[in-house]
């Protein structure tokens, strides 16, 4: 029968209207400042840098190895170095630029230090494009704590593998964990 | 296919040319349409892209294979994981990695969840083309909801999953991951019937998208369309049962194909293909195994890409994407970076017989032709 | 399925003189008689190759290659993959697009991002970049920013 | 409960009463009339301000969403809001345009849709000038939207406007006719074209719409109603996924914010003249009249917005096929019915009237048929 269809049509959407009253299901618009969804523990952001227990002590021994895989090339590294000019272990300068950032979760994948970690922290507007969104070193420190707190699955699993290499690293014979070779 | 300006004898008549785009509602992006019109009829019709251009293919040769991985995810933004999978398929070939049995599973499961949120989204686009007020779109959105939170728990993200990895999936499931799963399955008939009785029947739909851009068999075969639309014109050719790629050939599903050709098959044959994917997923979520869910040889692409060579030459690599045919044309010259990397993206070659389809039909028609086509800016342009 | 080397075999007696070669999975065809057996391949019934998937070009530094993948929808079967390649200095390739329409507009992504002059394209426009760009990124010699750069030159 | 009714007559009367202490006589009758005018203008506004409150609150619990609910309680401040948005945004005009037409059309358009106002019983004694051709003017005032729309269209030098105006045109003219022609069988039973006539007739129960000519010319002139307003499904003047808006693409600011307010002055007006003509307007028992009256049209306005929540959009050829294939021949129809009706005693001419019209409608059916869609069958390719 012609016009049937369009009659189902509008109950469908009559239906729609009256269970949106009641059903959460059909409503399902979260009202965001006031109300938030629950954060999924592999949610990721932008990087942040881990230290163990003071900002200090960073885990990244700045080998450039997340700079070079970084998609969208966003990290910019550059190696401290002692008064004699001998290189550190540690970055002088650790920039990630946010705006360039693509959330790709590559550094952390590579990185052999545990070091970078994507981070759930999303609210991040800022009034520039530039200097605003360029992180440095200091903005981008993060306990291990808070990394513990936001995923502590993966936290976790990363403090007992980094447990057991410490407990080899006590034994001479097995080195710290290569660094790749840089290919061209 | 040509269309005549009628010539009035009387009257100096002229075509009027209306640039459709690149700013406009209904070009899902940043298309164009140059159209001559005579009244409201097609005359002409150029389709004219690039705007979204960003020289996909050459970022590629400068990054690592693994490197590509997440770029891949911004082709077709809708559907990260099929294009994840092409990729990762194409690599797979070329270095002749075995991918375990488990991650086989989970990438079906992507793929297949994958193929409901860009179906539900195109009827929703489609019918916004023909001018309903947004509500099929909302509704396809509500259900795209559930799948895109299952994505973000198990890949950390809701559209830039970057999940895939040669070899394996990047990290395996969450453990409520499979009864999430068997959720979806539960409710998405449900939605579908829903949403079929809001549009199937309508006889406004029927009557807009019936006998309209008509796409004849032998012309779609030539004009290499892929995906629905191809099955549409009633050429029943599917990748996942031509070429079995992954564990396809364990899932019995029926391959749906049109008569007709026009807008509305198409719009119905997407429908039809979404129920099979829901009987997909109930077999895999039935079937799938434990065990490990990347290979040991993969592992190198993920853990330190730079020491990942494939091996000299070239492989191609193609899937059932829900657009049409994916493949990922890929070149090794034996180094860390892709000599060539190539990417043929359905939605691009589907535009080729735009032009065909709309010649004769109003200015109407043409939108929810290139709507039905189902083209996503970011694979067009790449 | 048919293997690689029954196609050269094939396509030899039919078109005597010309000389092919198979490299890994693939056909190379030498240029001058790309149309003629690109018809035959379309139109033979033991072929019946009447989807053409993919063209695309590679730049190899010393000549270009554009490859074509083909499948056969009648018959289910596929890929064919042929290679024609032609000098870097005058890149010119018999167009297909009058045989499979599929390749109107990758034949123009083609010439748009390595040049390669398709003879006999109805519409041989660049189709990504713009009107009026003058090179052709896809070349291993075009000049590109700097990938590697610091951050502080943004 | 008669004091209710009368509250907004005894309000003016009083108002009146006390300026006749300290006023002449023809300024009375000038206070008088301005109390009207003032009372309209301020009233159509401001209706169309919380219809558009009222649409987007509907058609997002349709669509499942809250709706505005940020300014003011459930978003009760969000139209004015909106106004001072719209005043306060760029007027922007385009470099070619026909600037004195571009301006003029935003500016006339909203005049007849306020005047349709003046002739709209809102209650008992409710109406603003009881014209006896009430209905007459109502039907010339919508017909002149058109021309200030096509003005619209091609004073702003834009393809996409002039396809939007000429749309409009064809769909106005096609419209008016079994528009007209629904309300024949209406004013062929009154015997006037007061619109207050035509609801005294309705007196009680004896709503149109319980007739078998009304019912049918009840969803006629709403459907052609719909169509005049441009609202969905026949809402192709403006259809934004094709045309990008229509004629008024080019329109910014408060003058598009006119338009904005002359598509819902219409709306409400030709919901109102439906629910005058067929629904017994401010007819009613319990309730007081002008509350009927409100409750009428707004249930009229909220199966709008329902159609708008719920359809796709004609194609051009299709509206045009279903004002002159399907609605015209049923609106004469209707007037053949009407005629029977009138014409036979009770209880024959009901059931006369009845067998016309369904037999008609069989008749219509049939003869439309080539042109319905069908339903269709599917297959599956054999597995392989």
């Amino acid at each position: 029968m012609y016009g049937f269809g369009v009659i189902k049509g509008m109950l469908v959407t009559l239906k729609n209207f009256v269970l949106s009253y009641f059903t959460k299901e059909r409503l399902t618009t979260v009202q965001y400042p006031e109300e938030r969804l629950p954060e999924k523990e592999r949610f990721r952001n932008f990087p942040f840098l881990i230290y163990d227990d003071k900002p200090e002590d960073l885990r990244c021994v700045s080998c450039d190895i997340c700079a070079k895989e970084c998609p969208p090339k966003c990290i910019t590294i550059v190696r401290d170095t002692d008064a004699q000019g001998k290189p550190l272990k540690r970055p002088k300068v650790f920039d990630i630029d946010f705006s360039i950032c693509m959330n790709c979760g590559i550094c952390e994948e590579v990185c052999p230090f545990d070091a970078i970690f994507m981070d759930h922290e999303f609210e991040l507007g800022e009034y520039g494009r530039f200097e605003e969104l360029n992180y440095h070193k200091e903005d981008l420190l993060k306990s291990a704590e808070y990394f513990a707190q936001i995923r502590p699955t993966d936290a976790a699993l990363i403090e007992a593998k980094r447990r057991q290499k410490e407990a080899k690293g006590a034994h001479p014979t097995s080195p710290t964990p290569p660094i790749p070779p840089p290919s061209s | 296919m040509e269309y005549e300006l009628k010539e009035s004898p009387t009257l100096d008549t002229q075509a009027l040319e209306v640039s459709l785009g690149p700013q406009h509602p209904s070009t899902h992006g940043v298309f164009r349409m140059n159209v001559k019109l005579d009244g409201e009829t097609i005359v002409q019709l150029k389709p004219v892209m690039g705007y979204l251009h960003r020289n996909h293919e050459k970022l590629a040769e400068n990054m690592s294979w693994l490197g590509s991985m997440p770029y891949t995810d911004r082709l077709d933004y809708i559907c990260s994981m099929t294009n994840n999978f092409a990729y990762a398929l194409a690599v797979e070939k070329l270095a002749g990695l075995e991918v375990p049995e488990r991650a086989q599973y989970v990438r079906v499961i992507m793929a297949e969840l994958t193929r409901l949120v860009n179906h539900t989204l195109l009827v929703g686009f489609l019918l916004n083309d023909l001018g309903a007020f947004f509500t099929p779109v909302l509704y396809a959105f509500r259900e795209r909801e559930k799948i895109l939170d299952l994505f973000e728990a198990v890949a950390g993200s809701r559209m830039m999953c970057n999940y895939f990895r040669f070899g394996g999936v990047k990290i395996d499931v969450t453990d409520d991951f499979i009864p999430q799963v068997k959720q979806i399955i539960r409710r998405y008939p449900k939605f579908l019937d829903e949403f079929e009785t809001l549009l199937s029947e309508n006889e406004i739909l029927m009557a807009r998208c019936q006998k309209v851009g008509i796409l004849p068999r032998e012309l779609a075969i030539n004009a290499g369309v892929s995906g629905p639309m191809l099955r549409a014109s009633g050429v029943p050719y599917d990748i996942r049962k031509v070429d079995h790629y992954s564990i396809y050939d364990r899932f019995p599903f029926r391959v749906p194909i049109g008569e007709a050709g026009d807008v509305y098959d198409r719009y119905y044959v997407r429908i039809l293909e979404m129920r099979e994917s829901i009987k997909i997923l109930e077999q895999a979520v039935r079937e799938i195994p434990a065990g490990p869910t990347i290979s040991p040889v993969g592992l190198t692409g993920a853990k330190s890409p730079r020491n990942f060579k494939p091996p000299k030459g070239d492989a191609y690599g193609r899937i059932e994407a829900p657009k049409g045919e994916l493949g990922f044309y890929v070149v090794s010259d034996g180094s860390a970076k892709p000599y060539r990397y190539h990417v043929r993206a359905p939605s691009f070659i589907n535009l080729t017989i735009l032009e065909d389809m709309c010649l004769g039909y109003k200015v109407a028609d043409a939108i929810i032709i290139l709507g039905s086509i189902d083209i996503v800016l970011g694979e067009v342009d790449r | 399925m048919i293997s690689i080397e029954e196609v050269k075999r094939d396509i030899e007696n039919k078109f005597p003189g010309t000389v092919l070669t198979v490299e890994g999975t693939s056909l190379v065809i030498p240029r001058a008689s790309w149309r003629d057996i690109a018809s035959f391949l379309k139109n033979d019934p033991s072929y019946a190759l009447d989807y053409l998937s993919s063209v695309t070009g590679v730049d190899y530094k010393e000549y270009f290659e554009v490859v074509y993948h083909f499948f056969s929808v009648a018959k289910k079967e596929g890929p064919i993959t042929v290679k024609v390649r032609t000098a870097r200095s005058e890149a010119k390739i018999p167009s297909v697009t009058p045989i499979w329409r599929s390749a109107e507009f990758q034949e123009r992504e083609a010439y748009d991002l390595l040049g390669i002059q398709f003879e006999g394209h109805p519409d041989l426009r660049r189709i990504l970049m713009w009107e009026g760009f003058q090179f052709h990124p896809l070349r291993k010699d075009y000049v590109q920013e700097n990938q590697d750069r610091p951050v502080e030159q943004f | 409960m008669n004091q209710l009714d009368q509250i907004f007559v005894t309000a003016k009367a009083s108002l009146l009463e006390a300026a006749e202490h300290f006023l002449p006589d023809w300024m009375v009758v000038v206070v008088s009339i301005l109390v009207s005018i003032i009372a309209i203008a301020v009233f159509g506004p401001v209706t169309m301000m919380y219809l558009t409150l009222l649409e987007r609150k509907l058609v997002g619990r349709i669509q499942n969403r809250y709706g505005p609910n940020r300014v003011g309680a459930w978003g009760l401040l969000q139209p004015i809001a909106d106004g001072v948005k719209m005043l306060t945004k760029e007027d922007i005009v385009p470099l070619g345009a026909d600037r004195f037409a571009h301006f003029l059309a935003p500016v006339i358009i909203v005049i007849p849709a306020l005047l349709i106002f003046s002739v709209i019983p809102f209650g008992r004694g409710m109406t603003a000038v009881d014209l006896s051709v009430g209905v007459l003017l109502f039907l010339a005032l919508a017909s002149t939207t058109t021309i200030w729309i096509f003005v619209a269209s091609w004073g702003s030098r834009n393809k996409f406007s002039l396809l939007g105006g000429m749309r409009s045109v064809a769909q106005m003219i096609s419209y008016e006719i079994p528009m007209v022609l629904s309300i024949v069988p209406v004013l062929l039973v009154v015997g006037s074209f007061s619109t207050v006539r035509i609801v005294e007739a309705q007196d009680g129960w004896s709503w149109f719409v319980f007739t078998p000519w009304g019912v049918l010319g009840f969803l006629i002139f709403f459907l052609t109603g719909v169509a005049e307003v441009n609202r969905t499904p026949f809402d192709l003047p403006e259809g934004e996924s094709e045309i990008v808006a229509g004629f008024h693409t080019e329109y910014s600011g408060m003058k598009f914010a006119l338009f904005y307010m002359a598509e819902f002055m219409n709306t409400f007006s030709v919901s109102a003249i439906v629910a005058t003509l067929y629904l017994g307007g401010w007819q009613g028992p319990w309730l007081p009249s002008w509350l009927w009256f409100f409750i009428k049209t707004y249930a009229l306005i909220c199966v709008m917005m329902w159609f708008r929540g719920t359809f796709p959009r004609f194609r051009v050829d299709q509206l045009m096929g279903f004002a002159w294939k399907f609605l015209l021949p049923l609106s004469l129809v209707n007037l053949l019915v009407a005629g029977l009706w009138l014409h036979l005693k009770p209880p024959a001419n009901h059931l006369v009237s009845l067998a016309a019209l369904a037999l008609s409608l069989v008749v219509l059916y049939q003869a439309n048929r080539p042109d319905i869609p069908k339903k269709r069958n599917y297959r599956y390719a054999e597995a392989n």
